[in-house]
């Protein structure tokens, strides 16, 4: 059980006023959260006392920063089930993606040898995602086909957008090479079922990558347990800074994996023709790297784990519920996707499409109100097209919401067709 | 009045209800062009075609989807527009812009605001940063149609 | 002139003590710099009062947090002569490195289509660098020519690192595409001059890419002036926070350099077909960016233009010359390049090598006496070839160090070979 | 002694100069492992040999460049596991371990004691944990080439 009413007490940004004084209401958490007082002190800390450059050099402050950018690294593996070795830092869950997608791509031009042979893709291969991936798992995938020559297919949704399970034999071929998909979607808010894709994939003997951005913050993930290769997802969405996230990938998958971005630290020898590197996860690691925001991220973790994952399911859940039954009620409001998911779990989220209201004049009113939502496609254009829209409106939660916060937001949605005199 | 009240003033309302010179029309014009803007953000579009004969704005018609602001705006610009000539529209442009970023106050000028007409109702959008853009995205339609036009 | 004592009161961890409670002299800026109050309560106060996704949704904190990514943006863009719109934020300078490279891949691999041809290169073209490039600079290019199969080539340096300026005309020839050197050298110091390379560049017609991590912290910096088509540099390194750098693209460049990393942000429409870019610089920020990251650099940038960059360098150039004149004076001490650079200006910087005690070992003496330097090869393998060396030990400043903390550099490289009972 | 002091006792010194079994030779052993290991943050390398006849290591040697510690480490490793056999050096193996994690505590334990020789002079490296990859250089090698050796 969670009292946000207490929790919100740790977030400083939510005791602000917005618009002509009006408390914020803050609904905006999936594409960016807020973040707590620990956070916010880790970082700060940090920089106050502990700085500098990590994994080189032997004096105590790169020995202090190494130790505390280790020990991050084991925190989030941790919260994830996974080994400290499988997770690598990047900038947020988009460079994740992209971290294996040009390693795909750069093990097919060659770089990595043969010890990369089971990374080479090119025409006659099947690169297969879902039909409600958000651009940072479409836009990659459809790009590396285009590089290498293989064939961008996708696992069909139904009609409230959920992922079709029913025909994953025939659409995930003989010839896929790689399945990527989300492990919830940031529109709908459902959950993937993630053992049929992998089962399914681990058959055909393609690589699984999990788009993992709006589960890993929200509620229990367990990627050893899920079996899939690799994960993304990001530190910003999780109550932590911004600037970070994290690549999983499965030890014996990341040994292989030729890097995506090239530079200092990630490097064994260079030559001025030659090139070796290190292992995982170093060898994903160029340049100096966001350390003062690892510590901020496994700060984040530890604020997560103390409230406890199944708990902050449980909360959001219902303030889910509560938000797309109120909107679903709505005269002249479409909920985007089901009010309940039946055998599908879902997250705190309802994206709404106001009938003979353009997503951003409802954006308006619910600002006007203090509520802050996300108008617009969401970095989804193909789900928003599936549903014969271009937009919609957007609430979504994180463990500082109420119940008076979602029901806040189905308020306003009923106030917005009266205002500008739609019936 | 509300800011929000004051951003969706009545005239606001019905130029995204009416949508003046809305239909793109055939222009008969010596020399004609065409644009076609999109607000990357929400998705708002506007093709918008003028017809120019010598300096004078002989035709000018628009299609469009989106917000009512980015609506009603291109639909206000046409109807202070139509029929005039290009440095009318440079000044009226000019105009337009230094009322999106006075935050809200009105402009301090009777010439000014004879010009605007009905586009001095957007007034209260300057208040919201965001919108401007949507605001602006049929003037820039206007600007790049006109500067095809003439090229 | 600059008075450090006072400036050091600006940087918190200054004050700290480290081994058996020396109080710390920090001389490892050019690996990562420290941070005054002003840039962690800007990342602070960004966090607690305004943060929210940037240039997406319309409420009040997306508003107010777009602008101060866009004010920074200005700000970085203003500190080196540069447009704000030919500034890309990037996790480190490494990361910018690798976009231009990156995309180059990508434009000859097709995407960016007939826009993007002036980036395609192939088999006969050359990519060429200088032998004294920090790996970031060296290995992006060195695989690019892999991916590619362009040749990589090199200009020379002379026996102290001097960038070998005589023979510019047979060493870019023709047939080279790019040109990526080093504003200054991350181990002698040395500042390269940068006209003629860019002339011949030009003449040419090769894309022309400068490193300037340890210029911009260091020096005034104006890009325009200096004509080159792209840099790169680190916040971190300029007393900025971890996890943000920044790519500068000469506008026309960035217009048609397509995007080394896909996601959402960065598009304009996405099918499951195909996607449009937006224009730069957001077409190359893929994903949630580093926004408190960029308001910390913005206060970075603002901290040292109080200081002024002439008066930051020139104080620099006074330290390094103490340490660099100190050290070479020294029995059985090297000093990896020249003590004065004669007709090249140097930055606060010296790295030595000590006969028969090894860098770590060197490192450890200093280290104890609450010295931080950097041991190792300093991401520079060729550059240590060169010398015959496989690492050295590099002291390095910034505005806060004083002539005592250059001194005792000197006086605890001194005890080194004694302690050891080496002679 | 200083903590510094303690890091480079004379015995340590002493093996980093003489460096014990440094110099590869001709091993004749039945089964034989070689390892060549690099720690990349300061390039230190170590190459060892290994001889073994079933489980007794009847060769050692090496040949190697880098730290003092790192090469006075090998040097140890080697004096007191030539003659040894394959339980001993696994014993000695988790013993070093455990003393480079003892943030510059000595071993309680006098058979470990007596087991790591020369080698507890190391004990001073766990207090710079940057040092103690440079410590286990020569024995992950040992390590490595013993595997090698039996596979
Ligand atoms: C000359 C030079 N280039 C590139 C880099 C890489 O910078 P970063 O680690 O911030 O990516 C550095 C610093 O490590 C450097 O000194
Ligand atoms: C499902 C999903 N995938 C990927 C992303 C991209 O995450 P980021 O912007 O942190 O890279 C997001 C969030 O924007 C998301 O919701």
């Amino acid at each position: 059980m969670i009292t946000p009413e207490q929790i919100r007490d740790d977030f400083p940004i939510l005791a602000r006023e917005v618009r002509n004084g009006k408390p914020l209401i803050y609904l905006d958490s999936a594409a960016t959260a807020q973040k707590p007082t620990a956070v916010i002190e880790a970082v700060d800390a940090f920089y106050r006392t502990t700085n500098g450059a990590v994994q080189r050099g032997a004096h105590l402050l790169a020995e202090e920063s190494t130790a505390a950018f280790e020990d991050a690294r084991a925190t989030v593996a941790r919260f994830v089930g996974a080994q400290s070795g499988e997770i690598v830092w990047t900038e947020n869950a988009t460079y994740a993606l992209n971290t294996v997608a040009t390693g795909i791509a750069h093990a097919s031009a060659g770089i990595g040898g043969e010890a990369a042979a089971r990374y080479r893709i090119g025409p006659g291969d099947e690169i297969v995602v879902t039909a409600t991936e958000h651009h940072a798992n479409l836009v990659p995938w459809q790009q590396l086909a285009a590089i290498t020559g293989a064939t961008l297919t996708w696992i069909p949704i139904d009609g409230e957008g959920r992922v079709d399970l029913d025909n994953l034999d025939t659409v995930i071929t003989d010839r896929a090479k790689v399945v990527a998909f989300t492990h919830v979607s940031n529109v709908t808010g459902l959950v993937t079922p993630v053992e049929p894709i992998v089962a399914r994939a681990k058959h055909v003997g393609a690589i699984t990558v999990l788009d993992a951005c709006q589960s890993v913050p929200h509620m229990p993930v367990d990627l050893h347990a899920l079996g899939v290769d690799f994960a993304a997802f990001s530190g910003h969405k999780m109550l932590g800074p911004t600037g970070i996230g994290a690549l999983y990938g499965r030890a014996e998958m990341l040994e292989t994996l030729p890097p995506a971005v090239f530079g200092g630290g990630s490097v064994a020898t260079v030559t001025m023709e030659q090139t070796t590197w290190l292992d995982a996860p170093q060898r994903f690691e160029s340049g100096t790297q966001p350390v003062a925001q690892a510590v901020g991220m496994a700060a984040a973790v530890e604020y997560l784990e103390a409230i406890g994952m199944e708990n902050v399911a449980q909360h959001e859940r219902e303030l889910g519920a509560i938000m797309r039954a109120g909107a679903a009620e709505l005269e002249g409001v479409r909920l985007l996707g089901p009010v309940d998911g039946g055998d599908r779990d879902l997250i705190g989220i309802a994206a709404v499409a106001v009938e003979g209201v353009h997503t951003h004049d409802v954006g308006q009113v619910l600002d006007d109100r203090g509520i802050a939502v996300r108008v617009g496609h969401h970095c989804n254009h193909p789900l928003h097209k599936h549903f014969g829209l271009t937009g919609s409106t957007r609430a979504s939660t994180h463990v500082y919401n109420t119940e008076d916060d979602a029901r806040a937001f189905v308020e306003a949605l009923a106030a917005v067709r009266p205002f500008f005199g739609v019936s | 009045m509300s800011d929000l009240e004051q951003m969706y003033q009545q005239v606001i309302m019905d130029h995204a209800k009416q949508g003046r010179g809305k239909g793109l029309v055939d222009a008969q014009s010596r020399r004609i062009g065409e644009s076609h803007q999109v607000n990357t953000t929400c998705g708002d579009e506007v093709t918008l075609r003028v017809g120019l004969n010598g300096e004078h704005i002989d035709s000018l018609s628009w299609d469009g989807a989106g917000c009512s602001i980015s609506q009603a705006s291109v639909s206000a610009m046409t109807e202070i527009l139509a029929d005039t000539d290009i440095d009318t529209f440079e000044e009226a442009f000019d105009a337009f812009r230094e009322l999106m970023h006075s935050r809200g106050e009105p402009l301090d000028d009777e010439h000014l605001e004879d010009l605007l007409g009905d586009a001095n109702a957007f007034v209260g959008v300057g208040k919201y940063p965001a919108r401007i853009k949507c605001a602006m995205l049929g003037w820039s339609a206007l600007r790049d149609a006109l500067a095809k036009a003439q090229s």
